[in-house]
């Protein structure tokens, strides 16, 4: 919804609510945009919300302002030439309440306008206060019974958004020809004649040179991947014995005449993030019988579970454990379980989260 | 019979019954997403299971690692596509079957 | 003997593909029909590694891995166009 | 063996009459879908994994995404039942066709057959062997019997390729006339 920005905003400072989201960027980056054309002050303001890691809010307040430096860093690399007339101020709101529904953070985020005289909000599209999917929209309704101009930062949805290309280094494009090159090899049944050798150097060169940007999403380090690696062996079998055992459960429900079942959808904050790690868990729960994983937000995860006994194995976490303990190593592996995190609930209906689209 | 081969029929049966598993779920289940579920689930694990066993007959060779390349394939993509098939779902609101309404 | 065995699996996979067709047919909605397409591609691609194993032709699993990959696109092309062109479904 | 093919055939039977009769344009790509692997399936087990590896890719790869491509082009027509209703005379029409192909299938040799026409008569598969390059200039015979002898053929096939080829651009570019 790409809107004109109304005329008498001209000279007026910009607050745009800040967490965690695939769109943050661009919003920045729009948002400075239009901070410059006006009064070149902007704010960027952090709600925390207390249900973040449970009691390590510490964690979680950390996270925001490594999150509001980005921010920061992102602005000021965007106004380039212009950095000085930039006047950027940032801000961790709501530590100390409990903020729970749209309008807790409504009154956060206006109180934080009140005081520093800010009437413009650029929201972030893909802002998902609380990791809580529906609470964009009220929140945007709460903003403007506040008295305040709302707007949508104009920036595309995730289906056909997202920065694709990435730098790319030797290492990517080492890695990229090397896996490409022993996949030809095995495909032409390792005979190592001089004519696979070559047209094998060939198609890896194009599909390296090609992808090696698109293909990695984190910044590689060997040690790193090699310990994980060296996880993931032990993280396998684990799974392929979960696996087998609620197969076994699930395939008992199914053959059982009058079929058992109790669907419901439930939603888990889980204790994971980035994209491998989350990835990773979202396959690991859909490959476990009795849950499927139905959407991914950031942290949360709406999954469907087929049977009372897969929903308390999910909430036990024990998978978010491995998990855990594949991406972040040992200690990682300790923190406690959804259930104990009150991460997790049971949903009614699917569309009372979904819907939210357009 | 070798021990290989009574292993073999012990993989490829229980692939044949988690497959039949997956099949009679496909018809039996009432809604798209519990549908989902076998469909990923007990059809990845009968089509491992199944793999393992043709991977045990091949012995060692070229052959054997395309199979296991294949089993970690079927591994990877198997839920992810179910989890775009629920996904799909879920974004046409498409509800849940529930057994008490 | 073994070999039997791998054909006469290979023939049952074949049945539990034609049961499943059933969803596909019968639908009722479009990720149903997805959803079993995806089942029967899968058992389509252990069908074609039971036949490798049995008849002894290596180059089947060739077929089978390229299968794999086409399966998996299918179903997330598919799901992808019934969300993306929601107006015209 | 015998048991796969039976099975199979039976298979692609039923996804070919599903795909004609449903009448949801999506729901019938799908299922083409699953028909294009059953063929797959059945010529990779008839010893043809060339024609196989073919059909995979196209019929169940690139025909999908076509014909998907076009329907966003172009309005699928919605509705609540879930097949077509049969048209007597067009069905009447398909099942004579059937009955007239399914006759000359028994004079059709065994698949591998030693005394098969092809291996026999080499009279016929010889001419071509040591004539085709006198007669036509082409060095590959294959290529002699395609585009020489079954001139008139490839020029057909060749229509229709192009004519199939214009459809395409003409359902990617729509706007161009409209």
């Amino acid at each position: 919804m790409p809107e004109e920005p109304p005329d008498q905003a001209v000279d007026e400072a910009i607050l745009v609510p800040v967490g965690e989201s695939v769109t943050l960027r661009n919003t920045v980056a729009y948002a400075v945009r239009e901070a410059l054309a006006a009064s070149g002050e902007i704010h960027f303001v952090a709600p925390l919300a207390s249900s973040a890691i449970g009691d390590v809010s510490a964690d979680g307040k950390a996270e925001l302002e490594e999150l509001l430096e980005r921010a920061t860093v992102w602005a000021e690399e965007d106004a380039g030439d212009e950095a000085a007339d930039l006047r950027i101020e940032t801000a961790v709101v709501g530590a100390d309440e409990y903020l729970f529904g749209p309008d807790d953070y409504a009154r956060v985020l206006t109180d934080y306008a009140r005081s520093h005289g800010v009437e413009r909000v650029v929201v972030d599209p893909e802002y998902s206060p609380g990791g809580n999917v529906p609470l964009l929209r009220p929140l945007q309704v709460a903003l403007v019974e506040a008295g305040l101009t709302v707007e949508e930062a104009p920036v595309d949805r995730p289906t056909r958004r997202g920065q694709l290309l990435r730098r790319g280094g030797l290492l990517q494009f080492a890695t990229l020809f090397g896996v490409s090159f022993l996949f030809y090899q095995l495909l032409s049944g390792f005979t190592l004649s001089g004519f696979d050798l070559v047209t094998g150097v060939v198609s890896a060169t194009v599909v390296a040179a090609l992808l090696h940007r698109i293909a990695f999403s984190d910044r590689m380090r060997l040690g790193v991947i090699a310990k994980r690696l060296v996880r993931l062996a032990i993280f396998v079998p684990y799974l392929v014995y979960e696996i087998v055992v609620s197969n076994l459960l699930v395939a008992y429900v199914v053959l059982h005449p009058k079929m058992p079942i109790e669907p419901r959808t439930v939603e888990v904050r889980s204790a994971v993030w980035g994209g491998m790690p989350v990835t990773t868990l979202a396959n690991s729960i859909t490959l476990t019988p009795g849950t499927l994983t139905v959407r991914v937000r950031g942290q949360d995860f709406m999954v469907h579970s087929l049977i009372p006994a897969a929903r308390e194995g999910l909430f036990d976490g024990s998978l978010e454990r491995a998990v855990r303990f594949v991406f972040y190593g040992r200690d990682a592996a300790g923190i406690s379980t959804p259930r104990e995190r009150d991460d997790c609930r049971i949903l009614d209906t699917v569309t009372e989260n979904g819907g939210e689209e357009d | 019979m070798t021990p290989t081969e009574i292993a073999v029929i012990i993989f490829l049966g229980g692939g044949l019954f988690f497959t039949l598993v997956a099949a009679v779920g496909v018809i039996r289940l009432p809604d798209i997403y519990s549908r989902a579920h076998t469909a990923s689930q007990a059809d990845t694990l009968g089509a491992g299971l199944t793999l393992v066993a043709v991977a045990l007959t091949l012995g060692l060779e070229i052959s054997t690692l395309k199979t296991v390349l294949l089993l970690v394939f079927i591994f990877i993509t198997n839920p992810t596509a179910a989890h775009a098939v629920a996904r799909a779902a879920h974004e046409q609101d498409i509800e849940p079957w529930r057994e008490d309404r | 003997m073994v070999n039997d065995i791998l054909l006469g699996a290979a023939a049952v996979f074949v049945v539990l593909v034609i049961v499943v067709l059933y969803r596909a047919v019968r639908g009722p909605t479009m990720q149903d029909r997805v959803l079993a397409v995806n089942v029967i591609g899968t058992n389509t691609v252990v069908i074609l590694a039971l036949l490798s194993a049995a008849l002894d032709v290596p180059y089947f699993l060739d077929i089978a891995l390229v299968y794999a990959l086409l399966n998996f696109l299918m179903a997330v092309a598919i799901s992808k166009f019934t969300v993306e062109r929601g107006g015209v479904m | 063996m015998e048991y796969v093919a039976y099975a199979l055939v039976i298979f692609v039977i039923l996804t070919g009459i599903a795909t004609a009769l449903l009448r949801d344009v999506l729901a019938a790509i799908i299922v083409f879908a699953a028909y294009s692997l059953g063929m797959a399936l059945l010529y990779t087990l008839l010893l043809a994994p060339d024609v196989g590896l073919t059909e995979a890719v196209i019929g169940a790869g690139v025909t999908t995404i076509l014909l998907l491509l076009t329907i966003v082009k172009t309005v699928r027509p919605g509705g609540e039942r879930t097949f077509e209703r049969l048209d007597p005379r067009a069905a009447l029409a398909c099942g004579a066709l059937a009955v007239v192909f399914g006759l000359t299938l028994p004079d059709l040799p065994a698949v591998g057959d030693p005394n098969s026409p092809i291996l026999s008569y080499d009279a016929v598969t010889g001419h071509y062997l040591t004539q085709s390059y006198a007669e036509t200039g082409v060095e590959n015979t294959v290529t002699a019997v395609l585009a020489a002898y079954r001139g008139f053929d490839t020029f057909g096939e060749a229509t229709v390729v192009f004519a199939a080829g214009v459809a395409v651009l003409v359902v990617l570019r729509r706007e161009v006339f409209t």
